[in-house]
């Protein structure tokens, strides 16, 4: 293998990290503040995906979809908050387990009524649809740079709102200690109604961001929940920078692995997380 | 901790096993066979119960051991014949285990909500082991077209191909696993296993050694939950990558906690509920999966005790809701009585 | 002077670049009451927990008779004859004082985790869970839900479990926390009966009762022993005096 | 469409029986009653097919097809009257056996229809041996159905994996292609074509580079792609399917690779699949059983009553289903819509010949199709013809014992 597609291989496998990043954050963020596990949290991703695929084809416009996809995401998780995870706080996890997988259901199934079982793919915006030449014969699609460039925007901003702000430090205190923060007269309800939200919006983002590279289709939120359980287990619950090195940990391991050992290259990241849990149970930033 | 069996309970039971025994007899053949795999569901929701109810583990990684098991058989069936009875199925059994004792030595390791994560993650593991490397036929799955063979000195004991012989094989299963879990559940391994549930950090200090303890716990459920597999590919005649994946083993949670987790046979109840309900909605209703979604919604919110809290607010007129109780419990529990602060 | 049935030589444990225990060396013989003293976040609690092995230890050493358990998980420990209680009361809320001790002792039997036959009718264990009871006084309570009955009977409950579990050794963790006056002189009675065969190690802040039980005292401040020795000696000693009236003036009431 | 089982209701015996009772009040009291007079049986017919999830298009126009030539005889078949039975069988393996009991347990239907996914087919091909049903599979190209697995009461009306890849071999090594890669997902399908390819391409002198193969049904082709820039073959060999041969396309023209790498393929590639893929396809060639703008007469009479029953514009899919009732057609007139004589039945279909809208169809020993396989170019938006890769081919029915 010669530099150059080392190094875009390379590229191939930070980019899918970092999409990776950007759903298993949202799952990490409502797991360490609530102390809610979401099974759901693929069923979101899948659902951005199609609300972006139905607005995209309604207005013809990626920009248009990919803000309403969102805002329609975050209401989503917002109304979900308020009428069932509300009640969920506390309740032990097999409960929660329950609510999610049920939630799957019928979200698949609203799905499958609103918008159909179809493969759909989606275009992206007019601007990003052209290609870089990189060798003689490969190009690189300029929409999977830009996707790369997006994505670590959004990592940055994920970490400055939660390092060096003041919601950030209240969902950091709150991650620590959640009796504390009540006590200190800080609106717990709300911070938990937003990370859920947000969490929710982070999952639809990432299937919306995605739809142009990818196909939407009705099993693809599926995969990439197990792939942000992975991920959340490497990085350690809770820890956002945890999730970050998982994330970018499988997207390398993964598409080197599909080049060298392609028999096997979906196990190796499940020998990876053993491998992790062998050595410290609680993931790499996991606390003890 | 286990209340003994009332005696409407007993007739019930009674009434229930004459009915099973009975049903070749007066039910189509259609019905025999769908009974069958509801016993198979059911014994698995009796494995299962056994670290969920019993243990306070939740498991997500019951599926694919089930699953395991089927692809074992299907490694064994020849392309001849039939496997033999007496080596597949100890076979299928002892890989379950040693696969269930990695799994659950490496799970173990963590409590709650991590222990969700990483048996999910190791059940998606296996698979993806199936479904992405051509071991037993990759993504496509695998035949088995030949059911195991019963036989002693060469001639054939029982032939599993009859559906009425292997109903009764199969309901001769669910009634072993009931008492074996029964029998658990009673001894001092039982005790010592609920005692960790309610207070895992008393119960080591008390001595009991807490991680053999739940992975012994572990490694048995599998191998029942294995012994449902092995039937279960024995009766179709086909495994695929989708019998050991996630939503197997949610549905069985789903299942436990339907018929309630504080008894020994609730998951039964709660497993022939959920496939009958199952098998109803889906001749009844495009949208099947949306109702089976409220369904579970409505369990965890309205009745997180199950169908036997139902009959229990039937008798009481009560609804007092309880939670579901089945997680890791804290280690340490709430102060007792009403501690004054002290000096 | 009687075995030494404790022996922990210089006990550390560091949280991060925190030391909650440092240095602390303790042993407590046979038939003895040692106490354990010092104001609040002292380090006893930690102490306790690195002897019992709920804490892992950063440095050091613990030695149960002969035997060096300073590597055993808490359960290892247990079956080697440690027997410990809880600050807040740890027993079985919807058992049983019965179904509570004999659990306690089926731990300690030869089958602790036999997996068939039925519990009840171990005649052994059953046997030993009844001794236990008695030894406390909650005879008359065998049968009753734990739950529904005072703290200080949950907590002579807890002290049957450990005596069930049939140790050499007991850590009792502020035994009188939340008692009335007439439930900790009960207690007080019991554990100067307890510890004859045995060894205790207690912690407690009811200064009464310390100096009605304990044979010996160390004083910890800090993370650190300050002082150790006789009831007499440690009452008088200058460094005791003023970790209590310059850190913690409640304390010592 | 429903994933019901949806079941038009029965003749009961009563009304029967009342019915022949009438027939032989009104004045026919001299003549033996025939069963020409009267109604006779209906025949069920069991569509096990996939109504839901990524084959479902493929499921409703085999259904379609399939009705449209029930409708064109006038509600009969060979003189029996036809009742149909819905499964849905969801593409999923795992659930394929206990769907293919409840049509042939439960409802007792005399010919079960399907499937697309061949999983499923398998499994519904053990059941059908084990039960002896007669089966007709509008679809699944699974080489095993008419290879190991053959039997008497198994028809396939669509095409073996072998039958459609073998021919473009041949045809990618006389473009003057010797060095070749092939991709595909790793499973049953996507193995038997690119083998079958493979053979051919072989056989007629090319050498296969590498053979690249991810998961089904995985999606993400990045790495895979680039691996391909890096090998710089003479042309690539592609088998996917749906939404997978969709991304492909996309991803392949994205990476620029279409214009150095020439891309060929299996039908499917680009089969249903143009419109979104858009530009991305144009030149691609592949090989089928069918063409968009195939030029008989058979074919155009088929697409306008398609047209005019579905408002749908017809394909392979559609074209399947309408052969399989074709082919039922052929046995029951054999017997005079008599079902029971199964063997006559049997060698009357094996026998039969027509001029299926995809040109002339007879059937092998093995109960395969015997057909031509097209090269088709993707130009203006479809799949055009440029070539008959191979006249009349007939799968080699490896491993089949039935053949006599």
């Amino acid at each position: 293998m010669d530099a150059i597609t080392f190094a875009v291989q390379l590229l191939n496998g930070v980019q899918y990290g970092l999409v990776l990043f950007l759903v298993a954050s949202g799952l990490t963020l409502v797991f360490g503040i609530l102390g809610v596990i979401n099974l759901a949290h693929g069923a979101f991703y899948m659902l951005g995906a199609y609300l972006a695929w139905a607005i995209a084809s309604y207005t013809g416009s990626f920009a248009l979809a990919l803000v309403g996809a969102l805002a329609i995401s975050f209401a989503l998780g917002v109304a979900l908050e308020e009428v069932f995870v509300k009640r969920m706080i506390g309740r032990d996890h097999l409960a929660q387990v329950l609510l999610s997988f049920g939630l799957i259901l019928v979200i698949d199934e609203l799905r499958q009524i609103l918008f159909g079982k179809d493969v759909h793919s989606v275009a992206p915006p007019s601007w990003l649809q052209g290609s870089i030449q990189l060798t003689e014969v490969l190009s690189y699609p300029v929409y999977r740079i830009a996707l790369c460039l997006v994505c670590l925007v959004l990592a940055v901003a994920i970490f400055y709102v939660i390092q060096r702000t003041r919601l950030g430090m209240i969902i950091r205190a709150g991650a620590e200690n959640r009796d504390m923060t009540r006590c200190l007269g800080i609106p717990f309800d709300l911070v938990n109604r937003y990370v859920f939200a947000g969490g929710i919006a982070l999952a639809g983002l990432g299937g919306i961001l995605v739809a142009p590279i990818s196909t939407v289709f009705p099993g693809m939120g599926d995969g990439m929940l197990i792939l942000s359980f992975v991920v959340v287990v490497l990085g350690g619950i809770g820890s956002v920078t945890g999730a970050a090195i998982g994330a970018l940990l499988i997207g390398l391991t993964d598409t080197f692995g599909k080049v060298f050992f392609p028999q096997v290259s979906s196990i190796l990241i499940y020998v990876l997380m053993a491998g992790v849990l062998l050595w410290r149970p609680n993931g790499l930033l996991g606390k003890a | 901790m286990i209340r003994s069996a009332t005696p409407v309970t007993m007739i019930a039971i009674a009434a229930a096993l004459a009915l099973a025994l009975a049903l070749p007899v007066i039910a189509p053949g259609y019905y025999v066979q769908f009974a069958s795999k509801a016993m198979l569901m059911g014994m698995l929701a009796l494995s299962l119960n056994l670290i969920v109810g019993f243990g306070g583990l939740v498991s997500l990684c019951h599926g694919a051991f089930f699953g395991l098991a089927g692809y074992m058989l299907g490694f064994l069936t020849p392309d001849s014949g039939g496997a033999s009875l007496w080596l597949s199925l100890p076979v299928a059994l002892l890989t379950v285990a040693a696969v269930a004792a990695i799994i659950g030595a490496l799970s173990l390791r963590t409590r709650g909500i991590y222990f969700i994560m990483v048996t999910l993650a190791f059940g998606e593991m296996l698979f993806y082991l199936f479904h992405d490397t051509r071991i037993g036929g990759g993504s496509d799955g695998m035949y088995i077209y030949f059911k195991p063979e019963i036989a002693i000195a060469g001639s054939a004991l029982l032939d599993l191909e009859k559906s009425n012989t292997f109903f009764y094989v199969a309901l001769a299963c669910l009634v072993g696993t009931a008492l074996l879990i029964r029998g658990l559940v009673r001894s001092p391994f039982g005790h010592a296993l609920v005692a960790a549930r309610d207070n895992e950090r008393r119960a080591l200090s008390l001595g009991f050694p807490v991680f053999r303890l739940r992975l012994a716990a572990f490694v048995i459920s599998a191998m029942i939950a294995g012994l449902a597999g092995y039937f279960s590919a024995a009766q179709f005649g086909f495994v695929a990558p989708q019998l050991l994946g996630w939503h197997l083993s949610a549905t069985m949670l789903v299942m436990v906690v339907l018929g309630g987790m504080s008894s020994i046979l609730g998951p039964l109840v709660g497993a022939l509920a959920l496939i009958g309900l199952e098998e109803v909605l889906k001749s009844s209703f495009e949208h099947w999966k949306l109702i089976k979604g409220l369904i579970i919604i409505g369990l965890v919110f309205a009745l997180p005790g199950g169908l036997q809290q139902l009959a229990a607010m039937l008798q009481t007129g009560s609804s007092q809701v309880p939670d579901l109780g089945a997680d890791v419990a804290e280690p340490v529990p709430a102060p007792a009585g009403e501690a004054r602060s002290h000096v | 002077m009687s075995e030494i049935l404790l022996k922990a030589t210089a006990l550390e444990k560091r949280y991060g670049g925190l030391k909650a225990v440092s240095g602390v060396s303790i042993d407590v013989h046979r038939d003895e009451v040692h106490a354990v003293i010092g104001p609040n976040g002292a380090g006893k609690s930690t102490l306790i927990n690195l002897l019992s092995g709920d804490v892992s230890v950063s440095a050091g050493a613990v030695m149960l008779g002969e035997r060096d358990i300073t590597n055993l998980a808490p359960d290892r420990r247990a079956r080697a004859g440690l027997g410990r209680s809880y600050q807040k009361t740890t027993i079985f809320q919807n058992s049983t004082v019965f179904e509570n001790v004999r659990l306690a002792a089926q731990a300690h039997g030869g089958q602790a985790l036999r997996l068939f036959g039925s519990v009840v009718r171990d005649s052994n264990v059953n046997a030993r869970a009844d001794s236990a009871i008695a030894e406390v006084g909650l005879a008359r309570r065998a049968s009753t839900i734990a739950k529904l009955m005072s703290h200080g009977e949950q907590r002579q409950l807890e002290i049957a479990m450990v005596l069930a579990t049939e140790p050499k050794l007991i850590l009792l963790d502020e035994p009188l926390a939340g008692m009335g006056q007439a439930e900790a002189s009960s207690m007080i009675a019991l554990i100067g009966r307890l510890k004859f065969g045995r060894a205790i190690l207690l912690v407690e802040h009811d200064m009464d009762a310390v100096f009605a039980l304990a044979d010996r005292l160390t004083v910890m401040a800090d993370g650190a022993v300050i002082a150790a020795g006789s009831p007499g000696h440690v009452r008088n000693h200058p460094a005791v005096r003023s970790a209590y009236l310059g850190h913690d003036h409640g304390a010592a009431a | 469409m429903s994933q019901s089982i949806v079941s038009s209701r029965p003749l009961d015996r009563r009304r029967f029986l009342m019915g022949s009772a009438g027939a032989l009040a009104a004045g026919a009291a001299f003549r033996f009653p025939t069963p020409a007079i009267a109604q006779p049986a209906p025949l069920k017919v069991g569509f096990m097919l996939p109504y839901s999830g990524t084959f479902a298009k493929l499921g409703k126009f085999i259904d379609d097809g399939f009705r449209l030539y029930v409708e064109q005889q006038g509600g009969s078949l060979g003189g029996r009257p036809i009742q149909f039975v819905q499964v849905d069988d969801e593409s999923k393996p795992e659930s394929a056996t206990d769907n293919m009991n409840r049509l042939v347990g439960r409802e007792k239907v005399d010919v079960v229809v399907g499937t697309v996914h061949s999983g499923v087919a398998m499994a519904m091909v053990k059941v059908a041996r084990d039960t002896n049903t007669m089966l007709i599979i509008p679809n699944a190209g699974v080489n095993e159905a008419t290879g190991p697995l053959c039997a008497p009461n198994i028809f396939r009306t669509s095409f073996s994996n072998w039958q459609v890849c073998e021919p473009m071999g041949k045809v990618m090594f006389d473009e003057g292609r010797r060095n070749v890669v092939t991709i595909t997902w790793r499973y049953a399908a996507g193995q038997q074509m690119v083998g079958a390819f493979a053979e051919g391409f072989t056989k007629a002198g090319g050498k296969v580079v590498e053979e690249l193969a991810l998961p089904f049904p995985e999606v993400e082709f990045q790495a895979l792609i680039t691996r391909i820039a890096t090998l710089k073959p003479d042309a690539v060999f592609a088998f996917f399917a749906g939404g997978g041969a969709v991304k492909f396309v996309k991803d392949y023209a994205a990476a620029g690779l279409n214009k150095s790498v020439p891309l060929y393929g299996a039908g499917f590639l680009t089969d249903g699949t143009i419109p979104a893929q858009g530009e991305a396809a144009n030149g691609i060639k592949t090989t089928l059983h069918y063409a968009d703008n195939l030029d008989n007469a058979a074919n155009k009479s088929f697409l306008t009553a398609f047209k005019a029953k579905t408002g749908q514009d017809g394909d392979i899919y559609a074209v399947q289903g309408f052969d399989a009732a074709a082919l039922m057609a052929a046995g029951l007139s054999a017997t005079k819509g008599d079902w029971g004589a199964r063997a006559q039945v049997a060698a009357a279909m094996q026998a039969a010949k027509f001029d299926s809208p995809r040109g002339p169809l007879s059937f092998s020993k093995a109960n395969n199709p015997v057909q031509n396989v097209y090269l088709r170019e993707v130009r203006n938006g479809r799949n055009e013809l440029v070539s008959v890769a191979g006249q009349a081919v007939s799968d080699p029915a490896r491993g089949c014992r039935a053949q006599s």
